[in-house]
């Protein structure tokens, strides 16, 4: 664990899979397999919000989001939607992907933020949304933005071969567990590990200008400056992912992809020209 | 109609419904965005500052 | 994690611990502190038989038990009890102990026998079962015997300072996940990692030969010769304890130890002569 | 009352109750355990050997 990161960092790729549905696990594992063979050093970063409304779903309960009076959607995190986020990516995604990266012989090793601090956040201690139409302040979301990554966890565990399979919850600084964003999590991990590249797997070929065309793919994407509004095309969970691919890019990450996680080989974009949509 | 003191520049606050804990009201005079910290009695204080929002 | 083992293992500590209650979590917190800034190498071992019943009541599944024709009963892992199992365990109990050992200042990583094949088992493809009064063999077990364990995992971390924090589930052959018994599996890591010694944590200060009297602890109790039946005395959760801890002994663990999980000082066993039963 | 034969020693097994999927039962000549593997028709098949059976 206590080796050093390799020069620059430059063989390590992160990506960002799952969540939202769209992946096809088997091909993912292949493509891992083949790419960890290789020599590659692979971090993955996951969600599971299908699986979490799922398991909510099972337990009778109803999962909240909250509407920021600028009209972003963001999931209320009280703690029983905490213990099932946990139980959820925790429980079933992560060791659902592990034992399939274990069937295609990868090395890999579970790890939530939880674990020897590899995510610390600072808690969201007051959250302003719109509640039955009213302006609100919410104090009991259990949320945070992610302010240090344990990058020498994940550096020795690489140096072992292993991959390391990360997701939230992230540790508060009040010793809580909080949720954070799984797609920023992969931002910062990619940050911290001074990766090469950052590949967001998600269910289109790239970014699309219209939504309902996978044909209007860019092949690469011009994030606007900082603080000016993205095109009227960027919606739903495209949005969140910029934001991501802005944050790595500014920290220092070479290439941001955003590529199909249903591909024949979803990690082409890793160490080639794509497919996909290149961030810039 | 229940009237409060504004925390900021001590003039009045008219609660026009029936408040809720957290609500977020602004006074009308200074402007200022007020949380109703407590509904029985009322009590008014300076509404946080809005965090970033985004969430899994 | 290609650290090589410390010279006969002599400083790792295997203490398993929780399950079935009973567990002072700070303490144990704090201990483990002391302990590993003294640089001691622990590795905790954890079940979560209470979690597991509360999760299966919040899902309104019913846990099962299979009763074996010689009385034994074990638990009836169908597919919903190891979803049910993985998730308490992995998406419950982990988390906790991991967010409390931070807040003691521990490094600790959560893993199951998922990561990085950590804990690999023979599956039992039948086991035989009294189902209503009948001999039936029952083929949809889902459990399993330890064969092998990833123990350069455990040396890579321990080299660190990390303390990992283990529990099943463990893989099978077929690479589906399988429950194991978290006792024998506590006794399977110690002997791949030649640990010095094995400290059982329970309800009791000991093995008891009145379990409804405490002052009936022994300082030692020797195990009979296998084969031979044990003593009266011996019941409930400390059968399946006492055949852990003759496989630890078989398999080289210098001393195995069952103590008190509620103590001060819950650990003291891992260093100097008890309290305790001392198991031989 | 069905009867079927002993896949071990061919002599007749009767069958006294209806038998259940799984179930294991015992040749009266042989003294074989057998396991139900189906019951409509009745398909008897050596049990297999009892495996050590701790659970979590
Ligand atoms: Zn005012
Ligand atoms: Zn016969």
């Amino acid at each position: 664990m206590s080796a050093p990161a390799p020069a620059g960092g430059a063989e390590t790729v992160v990506v960002k899979c799952g969540g939202s549905g769209a992946l096809d696990v088997q091909r993912l594992c292949e493509h891992v397999a083949e790419l960890t063979a290789a020599g590659r050093r692979l971090v993955l970063v996951h969600g599971g919000s299908a699986e979490m409304a799922r398991l909510a779903g099972q337990l009778g309960l109803t999962l909240r989001q909250l509407t920021a009076p600028d009209g972003v959607v963001t999931r209320y995190t009280d703690a029983a939607t905490l213990d099932v986020l946990t139980m959820a990516l925790a429980g079933r995604v992560k060791p659902a992907l592990l034992t399939a990266l274990d069937r295609h012989g990868v090395a890999a090793v579970g790890l939530t933020g939880l674990d020897a601090g590899l995510l610390r956040a600072r808690r969201k201690k007051a959250v302003r949304a719109v509640v039955d139409g009213r302006p609100t302040v919410v104090r009991d979301d259990r949320s945070g933005r992610i302010v240090e990554v344990n990058a020498a966890l994940l550096h020795g565990l690489l140096a072992a071969g292993v991959v390391p399979v990360v997701s939230p919850p992230a540790l508060a600084e009040d010793g809580e567990p909080v949720n954070t964003n799984a797609d920023r999590a992969a931002a910062a991990v990619a940050v911290a590990l001074r990766a090469s590249r950052l590949l967001f797997l998600t269910g289109a070929p790239g970014v699309l200008t219209d939504p309902a065309d996978p044909a209007s793919v860019l092949d690469t994407h011009r994030l606007p400056p900082a603080g000016e509004p993205a095109p009227p095309w960027v919606g739903g969970g495209m949005t969140i992912k910029l934001v991501a691919a802005r944050e790595a890019l500014v920290g220092g990450v070479e290439q941001v992809w955003i590529a199909d996680g249903g591909a024949a080989r979803p990690l082409a974009a890793a160490c080639g020209d794509g497919p996909g949509t290149r961030i810039v | 109609m229940t009237t409060v003191m504004c925390p900021s520049c001590e003039s009045d606050v008219e609660l026009t419904a029936a408040p809720r804990q957290n609500e977020i009201i602004e006074c009308a005079d200074c402007r200022s965005e007020l949380e109703v910290l407590s509904v029985d009695p009322v009590l008014l204080a300076l509404a946080p500052e809005a965090e970033e929002d985004w969430g899994e």
